[in-house]
Parts: structure tokens; sequence; C-alpha cells
């Protein structure tokens, strides 16, 4: 049987998931015998740029033509598209952009200049085209990226926890920096699958991860709120990766 | 009151740990309806494979290696030993990945879980089964059961309602059983597009217009959907049945099939345990059945 | 039961005893909260620990545990679990080893959880008596004092303890210290009785029990549920730190290009979505409400029914853990109708 | 006759660019280095934050270069602040440093560039013929990421860096562990040393060159520590105190492009591994003596090519270094110290650190309560623009007569040599359609 074709594609992000496919050192030489990676241009210079794929991953949210139309001709070429990474999968970092005015935001990074560039408003994947399987993480986890192409390889999706990281902070038994030390941690709004990383380092979540399925982000904010965090404020730390949250300020 | 049997002895063959998938070979699929096959299956351990036996309304943990487990529910009767058989939806990760096996594919089975309907109790009584859509797969255990046992029972009649002819499971096998004088088989389905169906064409419901049913002698056992149960528990009440002559079998998320897990609890009850096979009136006393 | 005593400055030396039984764990101080934790030295136990963040169902239930290995041609080969180091867990609470006691139940009868059963041989119990703070209510439970589940249980007299020895092993164990254990004075007796009615009066959180099924059923339908569930962030903190708690989801990983693999069960929790879900997306509880209620209803109501008494054992955890001050005590009380609703 | 060359993707670089060439004959009209990367707009996005979101944010500038990102947004903050790491900090971050040197370098000169020099596509491809060369680069690689990983929390975007010092400290197990896998890169070393020295010789552009890197006040040759440039102009070394780094961030605006380029005294410079090599090498102590002249590198080299050279070195430096520190660490015990306490006022800080690929600067202002009044980001990758297109101007007129696929290729070498990290370039994106 022919070996499934994989396209590796990295849209506008700081190519964190794709480093961390290239940070599966134990797998990668391994993985490489599993699927044939037509096209991977951070790791490549041979490549087959138009041939049709298994499946794409691709990292980084859309913010420019460019990107749009790179996005919509891998969509064309492969089966399954896997966003891969919280940019790919809800805009990321640059999505901090929704609500202002991002022609302001060019001139007072690039100057005069900014306003020709081609630039476009922050968009995850699926807002632009349809999106098969969502890996998040900023960056992705090693171990669900992995778990994924082995699921993928007997054809089926992996399977991801939806609790939040409260979740795995609390089965890691560490210290709730939430409830003992008063910190805004977004734990319990943020999707699990790092292993709680940061509140085992003693350091509040800052949702890299995105939202959870059943976030109840109202709850949440009242919380907040009642231990003197004004609402702005929760909001903000709440939106830096995810624009999706469903915060009411 | 009818007492449900909770506490059986556990199978005979099964090992000390009851999570052990012992594994079994496909020996047949019958593609029946589209993404609603029957699997035939024999345990690799030829003394598991004859002593193994069950009741009908038990259910099986199924595992395909690499995707998880499922329970099924036996869709073979007890009174054909040797075949056991699988009635499987296609709905997610364990049964895609065992749609896409091959024949002769090995997969792993633990089980008969569960209470199984209460055959003892019912023996000497009117059988009435009544299955909507795919509920009729634990149904055809006991359907084939009584036919089998034929003289423990008195009336047996079958109601089994599909939405259109070609989503009828084991449609041929039902249809033979029409014209059988010991037994009513009665078939519906809500609209014939292809025209060429030969039974009833009416919502399950109306099927007890072409039947004699006593409430008193009878027992009903009844599967499928929820709307099925809303309307064929409102129509048996009508016609007087004793809350606890009603029994229905109960789906639920389901992780281990023996006790632990909690998944599958229904108010104070657990489906693998307790279930799947309940009465009405447990069902009213339960929060959350139906 | 055999009872004996031991002088405070003794404590030490038994517990060097105690290697030679197996790993002695303990609770340990981490950032102002407790956990039980492998000791690298004895004088790193902290005997007099308000509750741990875990309780000790983590030794027998782990968070994610292996059940199976799959292996084509071999099927689904068992964990080996007599490879398991045995372990001695010091400074149990009575209402965790009441947890304990009540998973025994869960998860023996019909059929017997051999991965549970097998770590309960490896490890043994060794209980101390504690002072209730504002979260425990183990005594409304009837869960402050325990007649079986440790080996040993050393009750705080000051500069002694008082020790019942519960097993076979843990007279063994007292045994091997030659001559440290003293025979009790009608003093130290004194003294118990003294110190278990001090206890008893020092609850500051009292929850009444006694017709809380009925009063779970009359109160199915209450608006209370919704206020709760409103509130509820569905993170599972609750569930997580409860003793008794024991939801679990089954999964199978599979490696990489092979249909070899692992089975493994992880704790869950019924305030997940995801838990009453079945195929074609119906949820039996779909709703936060249902699901608070139903993590309550389960352990005051249905637990009665199937085992005779409810699983909650008053430990406080999920008091303390849950980020909205969700309070078991509170929600049983205003039930009852006893506090104005304001959770 | 006009000519032109385009490489309209680069391939093995971080992000996405491309080059394009205008010749008429043997003159050279145009040179471009092309950035299409989306404009994300960080340094605008964070304001307003609380500085200790801040890391959080501006770290996804770039994955490989996160550590550095993180540590000059903290070093910023810690002057605006006026809040002074412990001496056990700085220790662990310069060993933090070290692991993202090691991890960049082993990536960029096993991954990236080696491919190059022996015609492969890629490591995959490379391993099929030398497996050993691709797992010696895979294994090293991995190393850097386990020191991310036990000193900074995760090997990419570290979570556990924090103004004043570290969430939680490493254990004795974790740097037990990697005490081994360091002894075993240093083994590894000689390997490195050995297949560099091997490589067939490239010089397609050398020029007399400008260079700039960040001096070390502490720890020796590193990275993490120092707060005054060194640029060599001319033979001579002049020093800028971090602060003003304006003077060599001066953007200057160029006739052929919009882009801003780098300039110091009207000279674009080279910012890296070359660069610190040659204005630091003084720091280096033995254990890569003798490297140097494996290797042929000849100081100061106008040959660009000379950088993956000087990646190499500093990857077999850095092994070395990073095993002293982690024995001393386990000599004397981690003293457990939570980070320094920070309070907040209104001023400004600039922090320079050196990334693997070159300087990069933050520099911020703050409100009284601590929140990001403005913000400056400046990256290697920025300041190498002017500098890569004087060495492709230089080589286009070098090889004029080689045919396009060869000129092509050379280019590609350069601009990867730079090891361009274009994510990062947040100063450097300039219009250009898609091709
Ligand atoms: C007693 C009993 C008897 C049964 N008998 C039969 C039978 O005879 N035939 C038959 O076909 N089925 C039967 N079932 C139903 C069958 O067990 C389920 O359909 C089972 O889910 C199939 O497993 P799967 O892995 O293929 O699907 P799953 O992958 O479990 O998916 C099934 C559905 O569950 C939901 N789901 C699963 N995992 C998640 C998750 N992590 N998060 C959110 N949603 C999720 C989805 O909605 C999905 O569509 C029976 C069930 C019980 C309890
Ligand atoms: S704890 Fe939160 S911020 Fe940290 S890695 Fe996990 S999701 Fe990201
Ligand atoms: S329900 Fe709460 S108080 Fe009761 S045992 Fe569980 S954690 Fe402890
Ligand atoms: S801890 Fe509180 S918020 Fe979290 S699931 Fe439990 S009750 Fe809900």
């Amino acid at each position: 049987m022919a070996k499934p074709t994989l396209g590796v594609f990295g849209l506008t992000g700081c190519a964190g998931d794709q480093l961390v496919i290239l940070n599966c050192e134990d797998e990668l030489l391994e993985l490489t015998e599993l699927v044939d990676i037509k096209d991977f241009l951070m790791a490549s210079s041979g490549n087959d740029t138009s041939c049709q794929l298994d499946v794409a991953l691709v990292d980084g949210a859309v913010l420019s033509q460019r990107d749009e139309d790179m996005l919509k001709r891998i969509r064309e070429r492969s089966r399954l598209l896997v966003a891969l990474g919280t940019c790919a999968v809800w805009g990321g970092v640059a999505s901090l952009d929704r609500n202002q005015d991002r022609t302001r935001l060019l001139e007072d990074v690039y100057g005069e200049m900014g306003k020709k560039y081609d630039s476009l408003p922050a968009r995850a994947l699926h807002e632009v085209v349809n999106v098969d399987l969502s890996i998040t993480g900023c960056p992705i986890e090693k171990d669900q990226l992995i778990s994924a192409v082995a699921s993928l390889l007997q054809g089926d999706p992996p399977l991801y926890p939806k609790y939040p990281v409260c979740t795995e902070c609390r089965m890691r038994e560490y210290n709730c920096l939430l409830i003992e030390r008063g910190e805004i941690c977004c734990g319990p709004l943020t999707v699990a699958g790092c292993q709680a990383r940061c509140p085992g380092l003693n350091v509040p979540c800052v949702g890299c991860r995105g939202p959870a399925d059943d976030a109840n982000v109202e709850s949440a904010m009242n919380m907040f709120g009642e231990k003197g965090i004004p609402r702005e404020e929760i909001a903000a730390k709440l939106r830096t990766f995810a624009p999706a949250w469903g915060v009411n300020v | 009151m009818l007492q449900l049997s909770e506490t059986q002895a556990a199978p005979v063959f099964m090992t000390a740990n009851p999570y052990q998938p012992h594994m079994a070979r496909i020996v047949r699929i019958y593609r029946m309806v589209e993404d609603n096959y029957v699997f035939t299956l024999r345990f690799l351990d030829d003394q598991l494979a004859s002593a193994f036996s069950y009741r009908p309304g038990q259910f099986m943990m199924l595992s395909v290696p690499g995707a998880g487990e499922a329970p099924i529910s036996i869709s073979s009767s007890p009174s054909r030993p040797g075949i056991l058989e699988l009635c499987v939806r296609r709905v997610g990760r364990v049964t895609n990945a065992l749609y896409r096996l091959p024949n002769n594919s090995v997969v792993g089975l633990r089980g008969p879980y569960g209470n199984g309907f209460p055959v003892e109790t019912m023996t000497g009584n009117d059988l009435l089964i009544v299955a909507g859509g795919l509920g009729m797969a634990p149904l055809r255990s006991l359907m084939w059961y009584a036919l089998d046992n034929r003289d423990d029972f008195r009336n047996v009649t079958l109601m089994y309602g599909v939405k259109s002819p070609a989503q009828m499971l084991f449609r041929e096998e039902l249809a033979s059983l029409v014209g059988r004088d010991d037994m009513q088989c009665l078939l519906t389905v809500d609209s014939d597009p292809t025209g060429t169906w030969k039974h009833h064409i009416a919502l399950l419901p109306k099927l007890f217009d072409y039947a004699t049913i006593t409430p008193a002698t009878t027992y009903a056992a009844v599967c499928g959907p929820p709307v099925v149960y809303k309307f064929v528990l409102q129509r048996l009440l009508e016609l007087g049945f004793s809350k606890d002559r009603i029994l229905m079998s109960l789906e639920r998320r389901m992780k281990c099939g023996v006790g632990k897990c909690n998944h599958c609890s229904v108010g104070y009850k657990l489906t693998c345990l307790h279930g799947p096979i309940f009465t009405y009136w447990d069902a009213i006393n339960l929060p959350e059945m139906i | 039961m055999k009872v004996l005593r031991l002088p405070k400055e003794r404590l030490d030396l038994f517990a060097s005893v105690l290697q030679q039984f197996g790993e002695v764990h303990a609770p340990v101080e981490q950032n102002g909260k407790y956990a039980f934790r492998a000791l690298s030295r004895w004088s790193d136990a902290r005997l007099d620990y308000p509750r741990t963040i875990l309780p000790p169902k983590k030794y027998f239930v782990p968070p994610k545990d292996t059940l199976f290995q799959y292996k084509e041609g071999l099927g689904y080969v068992p964990a080996d679990l007599a490879a398991d180091r045995r372990i001695i867990l010091f400074g149990l609470h009575s209402c965790d080893i009441y947890g304990l006691n009540i998973l025994d139940q869960v998860f023996s009868g019909k059929y017997d959880d051999p991965y549970y059963q097998a770590r309960r041989k490896n490890v043994a119990i060794i209980g101390v008596d504690c002072i209730p703070d504002e979260h425990c209510f183990c005594h409304s439970m009837r869960a402050d004092f325990v007649d079986k589940g440790f080996d040993l249980f050393f009750q705080d007299l000051g500069d002694r303890y008082l020790v019942m020895v519960g097993t076979a092993l843990g007279d063994d164990m007292v045994l091997a210290t030659g001559s440290l254990f003293e025979p009790v004075t009608p003093e130290d007796l004194a003294e118990y009785k003294q110190r278990s009615s001090a206890k008893r009066k020092a609850f500051k959180l009292h929850v009444e029990i006694r017709d809380l099924p009925e009063i779970f059923e009359l109160e199915y339908d209450s608006s209370l549920w919704k206020q709760v569930g409103d509130r509820c962030l569905s993170c599972g903190a609750c569930s997580m730190v409860c003793p008794t708690c024991y939801c679990f989801d089954v999964a199978d990983d599979v490696d990489l290009g092979a249909r070899s693999g692992s089975r493994s069960r992880t704790w869950d929790s019924c305030l997940f979505s995801t838990h009453a879900m079945v195929a074609g997306g119906e949820n039996f509880r779909e709703g936060r409400a249902s699901r608070v209620k139903f993590r309550y209803y389960h352990k005051q109501r249905g637990f009665v029914a199937e085992y005779g008494r409810p699983s909650c054992v008053g430990c406080g955890r999920c008091i303390s853990a849950c980020p909205v001050n969700i309070d078991i005590s509170q929600v049983i009380s205003q039930l009852r109708g006893i506090e104005n609703a304001t959770a | 006759m006009t000519r032109s060359i385009k490489v309209n993707h680069l391939a093995r670089v971080e992000g996405h660019g491309g080059v394009t060439v205008e010749m008429d004959g043997r003159s050279v009209s145009s040179v471009r280095f092309d950035i299409f990367e989306g404009a994300r707009l960080l340094e605008a996005l964070a304001r307003g934050r609380h500085y200790t979101d801040v890391p959080q944010i501006v770290s996804r500038i770039c994955a490989i270069c996160s550590v550095s990102h993180s540590i000059s947004s903290i070093k910023a903050t810690e002057s605006a602040f006026g809040v002074t790491p412990t001496p056990q900090t700085e220790l662990l971050r310069d060993l933090l440093y070290r692991g993202e040197d090691i991890e960049s370098h082993s990536l960029h000169v096993f991954c990236l560039a080696v491919p190059d020099y022996l015609n492969y596509p890629s490591v995959v491809a490379l391993a099929a013929d030398h497996p050993d060369a691709a797992r010696l680069g895979l294994r090293l690689k991995k190393l850097g990421n386990t020191i991310q990983e036990v000193i900074g929390g995760r090997a990419v975007h570290p979570v556990n860096v924090l103004v004043g010092g570290f969430g939680k400290l490493p254990t004795a197990d974790q740097l037990m562990a990697l005490r081994d896998e360091l002894h075993q890169a240093a083994e590894d070393s000689k390997s490195v040393v050995d297949l560099i020295a091997s490589l067939p010789p490239a010089d397609y552009c050398s020029k007399d060159t400008v260079f700039a890197a960040l001096r070390p006040k502490q720890f020796g040759y590193g990275y993490y520590s120092g707060d005054q440039i060194h640029v060599r102009l001319n033979g001579k070394t002049e020093a800028v105190p971090a602060a003003e780094y304006r003077s060599l961030a001066n953007e200057r605006a160029v006739p052929h492009s919009h882009a801003k380029h780098s300039q110091y005294k009207g000279r674009p410079f080279m910012v890296g591994a070359l660069a610190r090599l040659t204005v630091n090498s003084d720091l280096l102590n033995g254990s890569v003596a003798d490297v140097k002249q494996k290797f042929g590198l000849n100081l100061p080299s106008g040959n660009p090519m000379d950088n993956n050279k000087a990646q190499a070195l500093e990857l077999v430096y850095d092994i070395h270094r990073s095993l002293e520190t982690v024995e001393k660490l386990l000599a004397d015990g981690l003293r457990e110290e939570a980070p320094v306490p920070v309070r907040p006022k209104a001023g400004s800080g600039t922090g320079v650190t050196e990334a693997p690929r070159g300087m990069l600067v933050h520099s911020y202002s703050f409100d009284g309560q601590g929140r990001l009044a403005t913000a400056d980001v400046i990256t290697p990758t920025a300041f190498n623009a002017a500098s890569v297109e004087e060495h492709l101007r230089r080589a286009v007129e070098q090889n004029a007569g080689d045919d396009d696929a060869a000129l092509t290729k050379k280019l590609e070498m350069i601009v990867r040599a730079y090891d361009p990290c274009i994510s990062c370039s947040v100063h450097l994106v300039r219009r250009r359609n898609a091709p």
C-alpha cells in the first residue's frame, strides 16, 4: 500500500508548531518511513508543490491575502486539513487585533508604509476554509501530535481531553494558584492536554490552548470579579490567545 | 412486584480480570443495511466458544484493537449455541474501526453483561415485542429465544417499525415470519418511496390496531429511540399494562460494563449491572431514565 | 482489638523499622498544602496536616492507569501488577480510610477489580487522628472514627500515641520493633475518651444526613440546582480530589504505525459534558445543573440505595478545591431549607 | 542583456521569504531580500498589557528564538523597574540560552545547512545516505530542547521564565539526567567537528564586513549577559551602550525598497554567530581552541558562509560550557528562591541579548501600574537584512557567469547561512505581491 502523503505548511505565525514536528527527534526518522512528506518548505528544498495530499498540517493564522490564497490552495489539494496550533485553531496572539483599528496599528509599527502592506485581520483557518481536525496549543504538545499521526494512520481522529487544565492540574496534585494565591489563572476555562504545564511550575495558566469545550466563562468572570479584578483585565487576559471565549465585558 | 435478576453468577469462563477481552474471530460480515452490519463471531479458544452462554437482552463489550471498546447487544439467541451475532451501527471510533476490518480479523470480546430479560418469570405468559429502528438488535435475541422455546410462551407478537424499507434490520428474516401461525409478526414503515413494500405503511403505534393483547398475561418488551418510548408506552398504559410488565432496554455511555466506571448510571442504578433491561416502574422512579 | 501505647519520642525509631516493610509514604508539605509522597527522610513527614490535595485513592486508582498492552498475535496483555513495590501509607485520617473502605465496595463485588485489589494488598495503611478544620464534616457523614481498613491507627494523646492494631501485618510491624510499644494504662484510656469527645465538639460544619435520600427525591426539581449549575465551571476539581469519586474513562492509545498500543483508564467526572453523551450526540445530562445535581445525588442518594450509606465521607476537599465556592454542606442545608439559598 | 533571478520560496528557513535580483549584463541593478510574512503587530497589540503578560505575547514573535524573546523582554522590564535578579537566576538564564543555542544551531547546521553542502534537499534525504550525521544532529537538537524544558519549562515558548526569576527551579534528578546527556554530547561534539571540517569549501561573496554583537559581562562567551554592544568596524572595536541601540537601528529607507535597513555609521553590519565570534573570541576558553583551526576559520572573515562554521563552533562550546554549569549547579546545590519581588513603576528599559541568529533588542516603557506603554523590538534578521543584500549583490557580481540554477543555489545558500528567521523580522515586513 502506498504511504499516505503529507504536507506541512505555515501561514503567518511563529512556526512553533512546525518546529514541534522537527522537535520529535526520536520519532522523526520513523515517521518519514510511515508517511511520504511531499511538501515541507521549512525543512526541505525538494518539494512537490502541486501533488494531492492525504493530510496537510497547517500552522499559523491567516493574516494576508497571500495566506488566504495559500490556504485555499492547500485545502484544494488535501483530503484532510489539520489546523496545527492555537493560531490556526483559534487565531492566536495575532487575533488580539479584534476590535482594533488595524490600519492604525500598522502605521504604529511600520510607519507610513504600513497602510500599503498586504495585511488582513487575523483569522483562524476554520474562518476561511473547512478544517477536519484541530490540534491546539501554543505550541502544540508533542504527544498530542504523535497520537494524532498514529490515530490518523489507523483512520481515526485522535482522542483528546475536552475538560479544562484545572482537571489535569488536580490529577497531578499541583497547588491551586487561583484559590491559594488569588492569581488570574485561566486553568478552569482552558482546554487540557498540556498536563497543566504552567501551574506545575507555579505559574498561572495564560490560556495558550484556547477554550475548553464547555467553558463557563460568565461564572469565571464573576469569580475573578469577586476577587477584585476588573472585568476588562480578565477579558484581556482570556483573549490573549483566542478571541472565541465569548467574553462579555 | 417483578424482581429483575440483578446478581447472577459470573459467566463460567470469566477470568479473574473482568476487563480482559478474549480474542474472537469475525467469521461472517453480513452487510444488512448501510451502516448497520451483522458480525458473526467465534472465540478463538474452543473451550470458551462452547462454554459461552448468555440470556436474551445481555450485551458484550467489543474491543477493536487500537480503537477501543464499546458495548453491543447480542442479537443472536442462546437457544442457538455456537453462534454469536452482533448487529452494529457505525457511529464512532470503535464501530468505524470494526467496519474497516476484513473477514477473519480478530477482535476482543468480554461478557455477557447486564441482567438480560427475566425469561424465567416471563415463561407461561404472552410476549409482545415492540421495536423501533435499531431497537430490534437486542429484541431479536428475545424473539428467537421465544420461538425456539415456543412451548414456554403463549401468544407471541412482534411489532417492528422503521422509517423506510431500506432501514429495516433483518428484513428478509422477519418477512419470512409474517405468515407463521405460531406468532404474529407485524412490520411497518413510515413511508415507502420504492413502492414495493408489502407490509404495513404506518407509524409504529398503529400496529396495536392489528393485534389482540391481553395486558394481564402479557409481558411487553420495548426498545427503540425516545420517540418510540413516548408513544408506545402511552399505548401500553392505555391498554392497561401494569408498569412492571413493561420491559425496556436502555442505552447509555458505558466504559467498563461491570459497574465500576459509573458512566451508565441512571438515577441510582447502573445500566450495566441493574440493566440494561428495566421495567417501566423503574423508569418512572429513576430520574433521567427516559 | 489489640491496643498499645507509643511514647512520641519513639516514633522516629518506629518509622525507621517500618522501612523493612516497604517504602514509606506520608503527607509532606507542598507550598502550604499537603500531599502524600514517598519520603526521602522521615523528618519530612507532617502528621498534623489538615488534608492532602489528593486523597489516598491515587495509590489504588491512579489518575492514569494502564490496563492492557495490545500486541498483534498476543491480544490484550494485562499490565503486570506483581512488580509493584510495597508501600506503607502513613498518616491517613479516618475519613480517608473510610473513603478507601467505600472504594473497596465499588471495586469488589460480582466483578473484582484486579488492579485495585492488587494495590490494596500491596499498600499498608497507618492512620492518625486529626483535629477538624472549617471544611471538615466527617462526623456528620459518620466517618470521623473507623474500626477497620487500617493496619495500625495512631490516636494522639499529647506526649504519646494510643495505637490500635487492625491487622496481622500491623501486629508484625509492632513486633518488629521489639519492645518499643507498651501496654496501655488507665490514664491513656481516660485521656483518649476526653480527647475524642473534645474532637466531636470541635466540628464547625454540620450536615444532617438522616433523611437525605428522601430530601433529594423531594427536591429533585429544586431551582437551587440551576443556581449551583450556573456557577459551576465544570472544572472537575471536586471529583478529582474526592476520596470516593471513582468515575473513569477508558481509552486506547495506538503506537505510531502499528496496531499495537495500550488501553488505560483515566479519572473522569460526571461534571463533564461528555460524561453521559451517547452516539448521535444525545446527552442525558446536557445542562450543567443536571450534572452538578447528579454528583450530589449519586453520593447522597444513589450510593445509599446501593451500598447502604452515602459515599461522601465529609473530608471537605471538594469545598476547599472549588474555585467558585460551591459547598456541599451549604447545598444540603439549602435543600433542607435551613438557610437562604445563596450558593 | 537584462536578467532576473527569483527565489520565490526560500526553503529551509523559518518563515516566508524570497530573493529577487535584477541585472543588466554584469551590472546588478537591484537585489532584494523579500519578506512575505503577514504582519502580526505584536508590539502594538502588547501595549496596555500588564508587564507579566508581555513576555508570553512577545515570545510568539518566533518559536526558534522564543527563549531570547522572552528573556530580552524580561531584561528590558527588569531594567525599567530596577529589578536585579539573583546570581543563581542569571546563571540559569545563561544555561537556558545555551540550550536554545544548541537546539537552534543543531537544527540550522544539520537540518537546514549541511544538506546544502552535501547536495540533499533535506535532513530526511540526508539521513538515507548519512544516517549517522542525521542522527547526530537530531540527538544534539534534542539535548538543546531538554535544557530548555528543564530550565524554561517548555522547549518552545518557555513558561517558567518570569520577571525577577523562575516559577520553579529544576530538580536535582532533572539536572543529573541532563548531566548524563551532556556527557554523551561532549563525546558527540568530536563528530560534529569532524563533519563540519570535512564539508567542501564555499566562498562566493567575501567582502569587508562590519560585525556587531553583545559583549558578555559574565559567564564567559555567551548570549545572555551584558549591556554593551561591540561593533567591529575597520579593524577597530567600538562600544555602544545597550540603551543606545538606536544608533545601530537607524533603519534607513533604501531607494529600491520601502523596507527599513539597519546601518551603523552608514555601513550595513552582520550579527549572529560569526559576529559574536569576531567580537568576543577572546572570551572563549580552551575547549574549542583547536576547532577554529580545524575549520580553517580565519577571523575576521568577510565570507558569510563561515557563519555555519561559527555556529558549529558555538554548538561545541555550549555543550562543554553547559556541562560545566550543570556540574556546578549539582555540586553547589540550588537554593530555593522565589522570584525577586517586583514593584512596577513608570519608566523605560532596554534588554539586549544574543539570539542564536544574532543580537536582539527589546526596549519598553511602562506606565505607573506596570502596563506596557511602548515597545520596540529589533530582531537579528532586521539587523542583518541590509548585510544580506550586500552579500547577495556581491555574489551576483562575482558569479555573473553562472547559469540561473547555479546562481540561484548560491544565493539561497547565502541567505540560509545567515540563518534568517523571518517570523522574527517584525520590523522587516515590506510589501510584495505574492509570486
Ligand atoms: C447496553 C448497550 C447495548 C448496545 N447495543 C448496541 C448494539 O447492539 N448495536 C449498536 O450498534 N450499538 C449498541 N450500543 C451503542 C454503542 O455502544 C454506542 O454507539 C458506542 O458509542 C459505539 O462506540 P464507538 O466507539 O463506535 O462510538 P464513539 O466513538 O463512542 O462515538 C459515539 C458517539 O458518542 C459521542 N462521543 C464519543 N466520544 C466522545 C467524546 N470524547 N466527546 C464527546 N462525544 C463523544 C459522539 O456523539 C459520537 O457520535 C449499545 C449500548 C449499550 C449501552
Ligand atoms: S497551563 Fe495554560 S498556558 Fe500553560 S501550557 Fe497549559 S494551556 Fe498553555
Ligand atoms: S463529596 Fe466532597 S466532602 Fe464528600 S468525600 Fe467527596 S470531596 Fe470529601
Ligand atoms: S470544583 Fe466546583 S466548579 Fe469545579 S466542577 Fe466541582 S462544583 Fe463545579
